[in-house]
């Protein structure tokens, strides 16, 4: 069993907003869009994280504030030790032609890579919506504006683009359009209401799952989604509309730390 | 074959504590191949764990200390009769309590469930801190908890061993003599610290954690078989088991049947499946008929 | 760097029981790059030990069933008076006694040799039809062997100890207040039986044996951690090193200086020479001026 | 940490004389002249054989029955399971052109292997002698008849050939000839007597030693030779004059199964 832990300094640390990072790592993953990597920082634990963005000297992770694991990381400055093992998981496909991603609160971080990997690969049409409470938790407004062909904007106070949510724009646009494929990721509330109104078009998705992790690597148990047992830290967190259809727990139900099942 | 009276369709047995938190996981790993699956061990509170890391990989295999996460046995058990809710399979409920009361209360509960067998965790390493030292350590421990479940079990109870006790053999004859139907043998060995030399840092938070997959293999073969030489009843084989031949090997050191755990990080899933081919592909080659005609026919030299 | 008083050009040491058989043996290894080199353990009457095979190997490491094959003391000293003849090298006189009073002769035998160090062999796990439990085993035995050894010999003396001791800690404590100047850890794991399904039959003639290399790695730096946070005496720690990286995991998690076993098979004698080179890169690439500054410096989470 | 044992059947078994058997293993060892074995028996113990010969479907090794391992191998039948691993050591070198070859009694089978091995690889020149006490004692005449150019016999009574020593026409043949390398390979004092005169001539040459091997991977010393640490079982069993003259105990002692020195 060979080892990939990885352990190196903090390269950069840049804020975003107050309670949002993007740390900088000098390595290489060779990541794709929607996997992730488990980052230990040592005394503390050891918790999952999306990745931004990786190039030739660095791989990328954004950051929220929300918790101990998540506070004591925003207290290390450059040059701190940390160790990251991955990456992990499924990715996004990039075979897709026509493609719409919608995008919902700080769970945009992988669309934005999604982005920069399909136009790379070569895209015909590429759109997306990128959605947040107001003007100041949005992300990446400028890179998605670079990226895509279309870039739209839903803020539930309407402080900038489609007052609403992103998926009242995604409705709007399907009407209008159709697509290969469409990318989502957000809270999961959001996302059940997304693939609700993909389905209801017929357009195959795929969604960006989080639950609670502890290995990332399909031993412990603690990701496995109910009732066809998806490991979903190897099998996702992407998740094609095909295998979704059989995770009944998506929007309904999740499991803590222990494994107990809580409502979404 | 039958394991305890119970018709298996393989030998291959999912081990406690490797993704069996949940019954969809229970009932995924025996849709692909396992014959039996093993509950993570419950005790009757919930239990968050140890912070992550929770395990590190090593040159041998594994070093964990998941320190007995579980959602506890009441809600353990609805899993459990999730699990056997219109699925055929045989399930393992793995228990662990603090003293021999905590015990007696959980095979109680589990009596009431669809659980097929008990399983006693008498040997978990990594929560000494807060539970002392391993009960499979300590003769009279052994005799005390498997004499108090058995007086009120109705399930048949397998007892959990530990390749840390001095004399394993001594172990195993007093489980059978406190009438334990059967034995598991081994769980993960005690001690071990994989460093971060970078960091100057263990890589598990909690500095160290129980030692599994192909380094503990000698280790299991040869306390299985001298487990198997004293005792009677059957043996569920487990330790570093990763491929056909290692099961194969473990049965003719005398398990009754073989757990699968540290391989499913390096096989995933498919290992049931591709275990038993390589088992079966294996029996044929050698003129073996039935997986029982493999269990003990080791000759020592 | 020094180790027990003794300058030594690099803390990496040949383990007992590889090769160190004869004075040339000992001579070339040191000729090849290590710092100190250990005889096999002398008993006082010559050994043939166990009929091959003495060694099979598995995938995480070997399992050896040597049984301490030796000349015997008288001449086993020959080799270490010829080994020190002309020849600049620190030697460690490892011997191993069946009670207290062979150990005591034994230490009288190595007082009149050239042999810088005595180390008691407490924990052979490959003799036990023989010798019964090994000492290493018996807190009682530790104290009364140690103490006896300490009190004729004139060398510093080395206690090695086994990981198949229950509380290696209180080990280490007793040997360090019986008066042992340092400690050797750990010796091989016991026991381990690899078996070759094919013929149903244990590998090693004597079917099982003492298990060593990287799989009892993340167990020895456990137990020298768990040692050195007891103990102010220095430890010569060994179990599983094959790289520079393991040589310094082991000494930060607390020896002193670091010796080699079963890598020679894996890698050759060369394994001295390039894991000296791989630590010195680790060292310089980290900013650790000596070898030194690495002993212990771990910090627990 | 790889297996490189192997279990199976011995295959054949051919008497070559009473107390000489050679046992054929239908596996591929992709072995060299000069190489060797451990063969198992169960229950009984493990020994090192040199290899006899090898082709694409089986390896050969030949046994003379002198002790209680070799004994039970002569009571074993075809069928009977052994164990092998290997192969093991340094085998002769095949590069040179004009060659010639010494041996005695019994221990020419890797000469045999050499001299095909030679033969395959193309070679200008190649004389054997082979030596034994008497007549019936002698291996493979033919074999080496057909292999060599020259092949010349010598018994100690005389019943075929020359009588006396093959070391005694090794002599007479280099008198006569030179060559790139001599290939000795015979009992320790037959071999010390060959390079003695071989030194003599000043021709490069290869010997095939002996020593009590126990575990054939260069771990346990029993093979180690003084005084230099020649690991014999690793860097030999072939070994050449450079290397041999710092070996300073041929001819004169050996080790014994506990590592005790004994005259040789
Ligand atoms: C695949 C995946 C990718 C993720 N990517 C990102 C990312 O790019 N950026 C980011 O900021 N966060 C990401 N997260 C969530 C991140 O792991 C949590 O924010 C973090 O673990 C919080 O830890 P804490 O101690 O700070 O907060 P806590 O107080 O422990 O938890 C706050 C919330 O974070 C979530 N969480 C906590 N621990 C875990 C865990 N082990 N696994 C999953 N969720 C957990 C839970 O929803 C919890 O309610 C991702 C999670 C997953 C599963
Ligand atoms: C590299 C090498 C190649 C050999 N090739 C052959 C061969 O092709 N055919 C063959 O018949 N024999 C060969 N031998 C010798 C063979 O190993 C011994 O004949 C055999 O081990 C005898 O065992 P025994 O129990 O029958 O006899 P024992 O009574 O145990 O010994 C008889 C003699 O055999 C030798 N011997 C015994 N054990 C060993 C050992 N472990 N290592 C080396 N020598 C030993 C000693 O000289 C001893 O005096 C070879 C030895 C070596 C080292
Ligand atoms: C991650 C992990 C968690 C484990 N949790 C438990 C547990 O909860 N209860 C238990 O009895 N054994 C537990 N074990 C031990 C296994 O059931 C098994 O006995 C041991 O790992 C040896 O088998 P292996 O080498 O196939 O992994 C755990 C092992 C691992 C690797
Ligand atoms: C083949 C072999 C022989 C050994 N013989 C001895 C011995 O005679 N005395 C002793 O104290 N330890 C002996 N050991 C144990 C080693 O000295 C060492 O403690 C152990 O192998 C762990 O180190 P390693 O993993 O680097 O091999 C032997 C080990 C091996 C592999
Ligand atoms: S996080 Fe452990 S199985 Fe997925
Ligand atoms: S036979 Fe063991 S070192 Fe050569």
């Amino acid at each position: 069993m060979k080892r990939d832990r990885q352990t190196l300094p903090i390269a950069a640390i840049r804020e975003e907003n107050p309670s949002l990072r993007t740390f900088r790592f000098d390595t290489q993953l060779e990541a794709q869009a929607g996997q992730f990597v488990m980052l230990t920082l040592f005394g503390e634990g050891e918790k999952p994280f999306s990745i931004l963005d990786e190039n030739a000297d660095s791989v990328y992770i954004t950051v929220k504030n929300v918790g101990p694991f998540t506070n004591r990381l925003f207290e290390l400055q450059v040059g701190a030790l940390v160790s990251i093992r991955g990456p992990y998981g499924v990715a996004f496909s990039l075979e897709n032609k026509r493609v719409l991603m919608v995008g919902g609160g700080f769970a945009t971080p992988p669309l934005r890579f999604l982005a920069k990997s399909l136009r790379a690969r070569g895209i015909d049409y590429l759109v997306n919506v990128n959605g947040a409470r107001s003007q100041a938790d949005l992300l990446y407004v400028s890179d998605f504006e670079e990226l895509c062909d279309r870039s739209l904007i839903a803020t539930d106070d309407g402080s900038l683009g489609h007052r609403g949510t992103s998926v009242d724009v995604m409705q709007d646009i399907l009407e209008e359009e159709t697509f290969d494929c469409i990318y989502i990721s957000g809270p999961e509330r959001m996302m059940k209401a997304a693939v609700d109104v993909a389905r209801k078009y017929g357009i195959p998705f795929e969604v960006n799952l989080e639950r609670y992790m502890k290995c990332g690597v399909g031993i412990c148990g603690s990701c496995v989604m109910d009732p066809n047992g998806l490991i979903l830290c190897k099998e996702g967190p992407v998740v094609g509309h095909e295998t979704l259809a059989k995770v009944q727990e998506f929007g309904v139900s999740h499991r803590d730390k222990t494994g107990r099942i809580l409502e979404i | 074959m039958q394991f305890l009276g119970k018709v298996i369709p393989s030998p291959l047995t999912l081990a406690s504590g490797i993704l069996g938190i949940s019954f969809s996981s229970l009932q995924r790993v025996i849709r692909d191949g396992a014959g039996m699956v093993t509950t993570k061990s419950l005790s009757l509170e919930p239990r968050i764990g140890h912070e992550g890391p929770i395990i590190a990989e090593f040159e041998g295999g594994l070093v964990n200390s998941v320190g007995l996460t579980n959602p506890g046995i009441d809600d353990g058990l609805l899993e459990v009769e999730k699990f056997h809710n219109e699925f055929a399979g045989v399930s393992i409920v793995s228990v662990f309590g603090a003293n021999s009361e905590e015990f007696v209360n959980l095979a109680r509960a589990v009596n009431h469930s669809k659980g097929d067998f008990l399983e006693l965790n008498l040997s978990c390493p990594n929560v000494e801190d807060e539970f002392k030292r391993p009960f499979a350590l300590v003769p009279e421990k052994i005799t005390e908890i498997v004499t108090a479940v058995k007086a009120v079990s109705n399930k048949p109870v397998l007892a959990k061993l530990s390749p840390n006790a001095n004399d394993i053999t001594l172990m195993a004859m007093l489980a059978e003599q406190a009438g334990a139907d059967g034995l598991t043998m081994i769980n993960t060995l005690g001690h071990g610290m994989v460093i971060d030399a970078i960091a100057r840092r263990p890589v598990l938070r909690n500095n160290f954690g129980g030692i599994s997959g192909p380094c503990i293999k000698p280790l299991a073969l040869k306390l299985i078989r001298d487990a198997y030489k004293q005792v009677k009843i059957p043996i569920l084989g487990t330790g570093g088991v990763s491929n056909g031949l290692d099961a194969v090997e473990m049965m003719m050191a005398g398990a009754s049947a073989v757990a699968i755990g540290s391989a499913v990080y390096e096989r995933g899933l498919d290992v049931f499946k591709i275990t038993r081919m390589e088992m079966e592909a294996f029996m044929s080659e050698h003129g073996y008929e039935d997986y029982t005609d493999l269990i003990g026919i080791l000759e020592e030299n």
